[in-house]
């Protein structure tokens, strides 16, 4: 499978793109190194909502998972001090998935709007939760302030950094394989005939909950990342329908092209919110906006199909 | 050095700009330039922080405080600043806490209340020149058992969040300890923020036999209730008390219903409007000459954080004798006690980094004559009656029935 | 002819809110059969393919097939078992390209399992995708869009797409409408020859009489959800039944020159 | 029984509010297929018009009527001129999109609208309480209630009876299924496509705005209250089913009765009424009270 | 009255009719034959204007076609068939028959529903139905009968007999001639010319974009 995974092109790209990141991560100024983190942590979401996208279906209600993984993390350093980052992680990633897996029982009949506010109704519900509940921060949240790994309390979040890109470079390889996989290659299939998915002998329903449940993982994930590397979790940030909005949005500005596009358009993203936020304190919703109709617009195939012709054209040159 | 730069953070866009944010900017930008210039009243009439002048960096405190985490580090690791200013939620300032410890950067907290800031961990680098939550939620059923003797259980409307949970909590316990055969409604009202329509609310409440309402509505939610609530006459019915809706007295203008009992969360906007003590004077006079309004209580808030580090600063550097660095600033500005705009704040409690004032309400009244609002039967509590001694975990306090209290 | 029938169907009866689509359907189709099914325009052609691959529930009535019962199962299920159809409408992925459509059948049709998680391009599968693009003349197109093709061309992908799972019964609904003359026999000699080598039974829905006659050992005539004539060609094409609803004057005043044509 | 009728009026009431503010939403949903978020924005412009011009009008001590005039007269502005322009500029050159795309676009339509809100009238809240202080108040069952509401539901019933007859009993209703159907074959009828989408895109901003100007009077203006709106209607919409105005009433009168009756009595579940309603009712009909046909494949 | 000169379509940047020239007189019925993705039906849909045309000239009567909307060239008198039915699914047969008349002033709507209804019987049995439950084939009647409800002067109708009965198809080609008898025009696509050999006046032979005339064997 490694070498399956090594006669990927995006795959060995992007292995090789990570390190080098990771390497130059050493040498980046503290705020870059944030931001791209959050990119980073936010980008395994729009991994997952691309899994989904791919075959038509865009979730209004990711946040659910987004803010599952997030809490995860942080209630298990406030109530069991457990705080190794392998921990935490697969903690996230396990009761997002186990979430995912239920719910996608439901969610694997719902197509379109219907999938995309049911989705949406059921992230409501933990927002409600969470809102009501003060064992579980109610609006205030949590601070996630310490990380380990193995037992080694590291100064600095530039580990943290190496770590997330390491579950970056993870999923993006599994999900490209899979992506390329005759499962993965249902993705189009189902969403332009499901009919026909279904007479060649292929349940769409089971297609789509495993989908659901890869990007219920991976935004369980995004969000114990994301916990880990801002250091704070709350539900407005976290379980909000707005955060759920904020990662179609990335999904979109993103495209759909690649594997790669998800982490490309989130740190773009990232930062092109810190600079709107900085030359425009109190209008630098409407550079978003701007910004957003100017990428729809000039760009439908997202930011990646910017860096697409090149890599098409490297393609046709090497093969 | 002849510059400091300062990261100052409050709404400046959403429902939250209007009634904190952008007055609680433009005290901070009045001060800052009067700083500037040298033209505050003595005592601190010297120009400059320290000798320095700021500039400030506003940035907008919407977004949710994983946002603001975010904004935060961009403050201190990309731009530089040398201290950060102001936040006006709770669970913002909750949020970056940890983060300015983290960076070891200094960092005085405005306008938010609650006591989990300095109560959970001992704190270095953060300071609040506000008192907390507790003691407003203390000072309101003091007054209402002043004032109101004989009136028949309380209620409340408050909105579903942190701020509005513990507000009401706060009070609902206050209340019991004071005054144990009071009556709690068992159905208070938590509408969701900005729900903006409050009408089955007025209605439950219309139909509760508790006559006291609380409530920790602020800005447009405040507004929106009190206009639904008026033409349904519930005013004539039911005594509110508010305790941070102070924008909607000066929005509203006559519309806003007299009687209500209404608070500032400490020597602030409403209540000392036409009190004359110079500092005060100074700073309502200038502020309506540049604004064309009357300050308000984040106004006086974040003047105050403002004033604060001036202090500080210029003691440090007059204890130096040179410009001084953050820890001479800090020790300088830990414990400190000062004349602000509204009143004498002392940051006693948390050793030194946290405020406490006393905190007052009054009573709402439109003065015909001068077209404007004022507060009558107006009454401040100290901070021995109001605040837990220092070192105390100020719920538990307030559950054990507020031992030690001086009232 | 084999005695038992792979396909047993018995007192089929459908409706559709008045309407009744299928009346009392009797049939047994032989291993290997080829069975034509002609019919007036909503005679219940259509339902009675859509019943038999369980799209559609019958009101009651039995399908066996194989001895076992299929009546009502799930379309994906009726494939597995070998029952595969293709459709008077194209339905195909209309995305993806021509090779893309077949290669995701056959990795349906092929694996199972965790195999699924295989690469679809490995050899396998790709080299049998391109005998069956070259086998039904769609290899030119293999990669255009198919959004981008012909109602004809998208047919025969439709066709193929159908075939790939090896069905031990094929329905097919009016493979050749909207397919051009000149394709028409070539592409029926090609999946008849195949199937036939298979001992596929095919029973396909046509309003073409020359296809009927040309291919099939006996004919269903379908009116009003009623089969009315289930013979061998010769015979049903001369019933006077099926002369009026179904096919006409035209074709026996005709029939002389297309054969000639066809010759 | 007072409690039985309280509940049942504030239900109503919060039902008509509900039902104002999505109309507009669900007739451009299900005429041009397109989950409007700028729809937010629509209701916020609409709000800020009534307010700004009964503002003025009280200024210049125009009699209080004026009011009901310029909640209309602002809305059916900010519809034409809002309507219009991102019609004509954005949304026409984007119907070939996928529908996310054009969704997202409406979300960047919906910041930079908000923030030309800011820039525009500030961050101080306005108000345009005249016409409900006009109407005044009636004791209804035992509780006072403020007529103002009462006229919500009157408006409510009209404007749905208006749109139904106006999409099922007009000719133009009728197109309007045909070019919902398809592009093409609504030009080979002869039927002007681009002319039914800009009406249509009007008439829903207008009746977008006219939810915000209706709502006006009973609530501060200020930044940011056009947000909540946004869910609030897309859960209608989803509840009634995909554009049918019928399916919108009836969601909105669910979610309004069982959103009064939780607070009343279970007011811990407020928040949760109006989803909870959207899932079950997804459960069981998994496109909404009033799904759409759906055309035959095979 | 009807004359296409160089017609020229491109669909992205692949050229799809080349210079295709075809001319229809009145009360005439000319097949365009060709196999499949030869370029039919973008014939057809350019001269509805559902394409736009690259260059080329389409007089109708007096008419420049390609200085006419889309929309406006139904209200010409050219009803047009797709090959794909296109019924609106939430509308009944009958009130999908009845669309032109909600978007063009057609004065004699009743007499020609009548009139349809009598050439095609069928369609009456169903006319109440939602257009989505019929069959394949009633689909494509209720198709050809919109098509008539417009086409006074024009049809243009593409494979009309694709997955009709053989009886059926039998009569429509008598209503098609009954039709020319009264002056209509009609050009039909068709990619077997067996379905139409009996009907057609003249035939072009459509094949890669290019159309030429060939004479009728
Ligand atoms: N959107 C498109 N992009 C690229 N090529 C297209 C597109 N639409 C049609 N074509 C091509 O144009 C050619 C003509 O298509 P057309 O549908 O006109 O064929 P036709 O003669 O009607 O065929 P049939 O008899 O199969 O319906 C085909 O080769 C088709 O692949
Ligand atoms: N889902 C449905 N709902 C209602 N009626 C239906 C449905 N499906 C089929 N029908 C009706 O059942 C009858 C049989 O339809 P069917 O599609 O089987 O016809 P067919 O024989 O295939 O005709 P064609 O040759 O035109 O394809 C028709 O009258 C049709 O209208
Ligand atoms: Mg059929
Ligand atoms: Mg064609």
């Amino acid at each position: 499978m490694v070498a399956a995974a090594w006669n990927d092109k995006t795959i060995r790209w992007a292995v090789i793109g990570f390190g080098l990141l990771a390497a130059a991560g050493w040498l980046l100024p503290t705020w870059v190194l944030n931001n791209v983190m959050f990119g980073l942590a936010r980008g395994l979401a729009v991994l997952g909502l691309l899994v989904l996208w791919r075959t038509g279906l865009v979730s209004f209600g990711h946040a659910l998972y987004f803010g599952l993984g997030a809490y995860a993390v942080a209630l298990l350093e406030k109530y069991t001090g457990l705080t190794d980052v392998f921990v935490k992680f697969g903690a996230a990633i396990l009761v997002a998935g186990a979430c995912g897996f239920l719910l996608g029982f439901v969610l694997r009949n719902y197509r379109a709007i219907f999938f995309a506010m049911l989705s949406l109704a059921f992230s409501m519900v933990l927002y409600g939760v969470l809102v009501k509940m003060e064992v579980l921060g109610s609006t205030d949240g949590f601070s996630v302030t310490h990380y380990t790994i193995f037992g080694w309390n590291p100064d600095g979040k530039y580990p943290l950094f190496c770590f997330i890109i390491l579950a970056c470079v993870v999923a993006l390889t599994l999900v490209q394989l899979y992506l390329k996989s005759a499962l993965g290659f249902l993705t189009t299939a189902i969403r332009d005939n499901e009919l026909r998915v279904e007479y060649l002998g292929y349940s769409v329903a089971r297609a789509i909950h495993i989908k659901y449940l890869i990007s219920a993982c991976l935004a369980g994930a995004a969000g114990g990342a994301l916990a880990m590397a801002l250091g704070q979790v709350d539900p407005d940030s976290m379980v909000n329908w707005t955060v759920s909005g904020e990662l179609v949005f990335i999904t979109i500005m993103s495209g759909a092209g690649s594997v790669v596009a998800p982490f490309i358009g989130a740190i773009v993203f990232e930062f092109l919110r810190t600079y709107a936020f900085e030359w425009a304190p109190q209008a630098w919703q409407l550079i978003v906006g701007g910004t957003l109709l100017a990428i729809i617009f000039f760009l439908p195939g997202g930011i990646w199909s910017v860096l697409e012709k090149p890599w098409a054209k490297r393609e046709t040159d090497n093969g | 050095k002849d510059t400091i730069n300062v990261g100052i953070a409050s709404f400046l866009t959403g429902p939250a700009a209007g009634p904190f944010g952008v007055p609680g900017r433009n005290g901070a930008e009045l001060v800052i330039d009067a700083i500037n210039a040298g033209t505050l009243p003595a005592p601190y009439a010297k120009a400059g922080f320290a000798g320095a002048k700021m500039n400030a960096i506003f940035i907008d405190e919407a977004g949710g405080n994983a946002k603001q985490v975010g904004e935060y580090r961009n403050l201190v690791e990309k731009r530089g600043v040398d201290a950060v200013l102001g936040y006006i939620s709770s669970g913002t300032c909750m949020a970056v806490t940890p983060v300015a410890e983290e960076l070891k950067k200094l960092t005085i907290l405005s306008v938010c209340g609650t006591p989990r800031v300095f109560e959970e961990a001992q704190r270095t680098y953060v300071f609040r020149t506000q008192a907390h939550a507790v003691g407003d939620s203390i000072a309101a059923a003091h007054y209402v058992l002043d004032k109101f003797k004989d009136m028949k259980g309380y209620t409340g409307i408050n909105q579903n969040y942190a701020w509005g949970q513990d507000s009401y909590k706060f009070f609902d316990v206050a209340m019991k300890k004071m005054a144990p055969d009071t009556n709690a409604s068992d159905n208070p009202q938590f509408p969701k923020i900005f729900a903006g329509q409050y009408g089955t609310e007025i209605s439950t409440l219309s139909l509760d036999p508790a006559k006291l309402v609380h409530t920790s509505f602020w800005g447009g939610d405040i507004e929106a209730f009190v206009l639904q609530a008026l033409v349904r006459g519930f005013f004539n019915d039911k005594q509110v008390i508010s305790s941070v809706g102070g924008s909607a007295v000066d929005s509203l203008g006559k519309k806003f219903p007299d009687g209500v009992v209404m608070g500032t969360r400490g020597e602030y906007g409403l209540l000392v409007r036409n009190n004359k003590e110079p500092l005060n004077a100074w700073f309502v006079e200038e502020y309506k000459k540049r604004y064309d309004a009357y300050p308000l209580g984040p106004s006086y808030q974040y003047a105050n954080s403002v004033l604060a580090l001036k202090i500080a600063m210029d003691a440090a550097a007059e204890k130096a004798g040179s410009f001084p660095n953050q820890e001479q600033t800090m020790a300088a500005l830990k414990g400190l006690s000062w004349q602000s705009f509204g009143g004498k704040i002392s940051l006693s409690l948390a050793d030194g980094h946290q405020a406490v004032h006393p905190v007052g309400y009054g009573i709402t009244k439109w003065d015909k004559e001068k077209g404007a609002a004022t507060a009558v039967d107006v009454k401040f509590y100290q901070p021995e009656c109001i605040y837990a001694p220092a070192g105390q975990n100020s719920v538990e306090w307030l559950e054990a029935g507020m031992p030690g209290a001086k009232c | 002819m084999a005695d038992v029938p792979i396909l047993r169907v018995r007192d089929l009866n459908k409706s559709f809110s008045g309407i009744v689509a299928a009346n009392n359907i009797n049939v047994d189709v032989a291993p290997g059969e080829i069975v034509g099914i002609i019919g007036a325009n909503g005679a219940g052609k259509t339902v009675f393919v859509n019943m038999i691959t369980g799209y559609l529930k019958p009101s009651s009535g039995t399908i066996e097939f194989n001895g076992k019962d299929i009546t009502g199962i799930e379309p994906r299920d009726a494939t597995h078992e070998g029952v595969c159809r293709s459709f008077q409408i194209s339905q195909v992925f209309m995305t993806m390209s021509v090779r893309e459509n077949l290669l995701i059948a056959l990795a349906i049709a092929r694996e199972s399992g965790s195999a699924m998680l295989r690469p679809v391009d490995h050899p396998e599968l790709t080299e049998e995708c391109e005998r069956l693009m070259a086998a039904y003349k769609i290899d030119q197109y293999a990669d255009s869009t198919v959004s981008t093709l012909s109602q004809g061309v998208r047919k025969l992908l439709d066709i193929a797409m159908a075939v790939v799972a090896n069905p031990e019964v094929l329905l097919l609904d009016e493979p050749t409408s909207g397919v051009s003359v000149e394709e028409k026999f070539g592409i029926m000699d090609i999946v008849m020859a195949a199937l036939k080598e298979k001992g596929t039974a095919v029973l396909f829905v046509e309003h073409d009489m020359e296809i009927v006659e040309r291919y099939v050992h006996r004919v269903l005539a379908f009116y009003q959800g009623e089969v009315i004539c289930d013979a061998p060609p010769e015979e049903a094409l001369l019933d006077p039944g099926v002369i009026e609803f179904v096919i006409g004057t035209d074709y026996h005043s005709a029939n002389g020159t297309s054969e000639a044509a066809d010759a | 029984m007072q409690l039985i009728t309280t509940m049942l009026l504030d239900g109503l009431s919060y039902a008509s509010y509900l039902f104002i503010v999505s109309v507009g939403l669900t007739i451009i949903f299900g005429v041009m297929k397109i989950l409007n978020v700028a729809h937010g924005a629509f209701y916020a412009w609409g709000a800020y018009g009534a307010a700004y011009t009964i503002g003025l009008a009280s200024d210049n001590d125009w009699p209080d009527w004026i009011g009901f005039v310029l909640i209309f007269g602002s809305a059916i502005l900010v519809g034409l001129i809002l309507g219009a322009i991102i019609e004509r500029v954005i949304l026409r050159k984007m119907y070939h999109e996928e529908e996310v795309l054009i969704v997202l676009a409406t979300f960047g339509i919906f910041l930079i609208l908000e923030d030309i809100i800011l820039l525009v009238f500030g961050v101080n809240p306005y108000f345009a309480y005249q016409p409900m202080a006009l109407l005044g108040s009636i004791k209804m069952g035992g509780i006072i209630r403020d007529v103002y509401s009462l006229t919500l539901f009157g408006l409510a019933i009209l404007v749905a009876f208006g749109c139904w007859y106006g999409l099922n009993k007009t000719k133009w209703g009728k197109l309007l299924s045909v070019v919902i159907y398809d592009r093409e074959i609504s030009l080979a009828m002869g039927i002007n496509v681009q002319l039914v989408y800009l009406v249509t895109f009007i008439l829903g901003a207008t009746l977008g705005a006219l939810g915000g100007a209706y709502i006006a009077p009973t609530i501060s203006v200020a930044p940011g209250f056009g947000i909540d709106v946004i869910v609030l209607s897309f859960a209608v919409v989803v509840i009634g089913g995909m554009g049918s105005i019928p399916g919108a009433l009836i969601g909105s009168l669910m979610v309004g009765i069982l959103r009064a009756i939780a607070v009343h009595k279970f007011p811990e579940f407020e928040l949760f009424v109006i989803f909870a309603v959207m899932a079950v009712v997804l459960m069981i009909r998994p496109e909404g009270l009033f799904a759409p046909e759906k055309a035959r494949r095979i | 009255m009807l004359k296409i000169d160089g017609l020229t379509v491109d669909i992205g940047s692949i050229p799809i009719l080349r210079e295709a020239s075809l001319d229809l007189n009145n009360g005439e019925i000319v097949g365009l034959i060709g196999r499949n993705g030869a370029g039919k039906t973008t014939f057809l849909r350019a001269l509805m204007g559902l394409l736009d045309a690259k260059a080329g000239q389409m007089a109708f009567d007096d008419v420049e076609l390609m200085a006419v909307p889309a929309q406006r060239r139904a209200h010409l008198g050219i009803g047009y068939m797709p090959e794909d039915r296109k019924l609106v699914p939430s509308l009944t047969a009958e009130e999908n028959i009845q669309t032109p008349v909600w978007s063009m002033n057609i004065a004699d709507w009743e007499s020609r529903l009548a009139w349809i209804y009598k050439i095609m019987p069928e369609a009456e049995q169903f006319r109440d139905r939602p257009s989505n439950s019929l069959s394949g084939g009633q689909q494509k009647l209720v198709a050809l009968a919109r098509a008539l409800m417009v086409g006074h002067k024009l049809l243009l109708l593409d494979e009309p007999s694709e997955g009709i009965a053989p009886a059926l198809a039998q009569r429509m080609g008598v209503i098609l001639k009954d039709l020319k008898a009264e002056g209509v025009s009609i050009l039909v696509a068709e990619s077997n010319i067996h379905h139409v050999s009996d009907l057609i006046d003249r035939m072009f032979v459509i094949e890669r974009g290019a159309v030429a005339e060939q004479a009728m064997s």
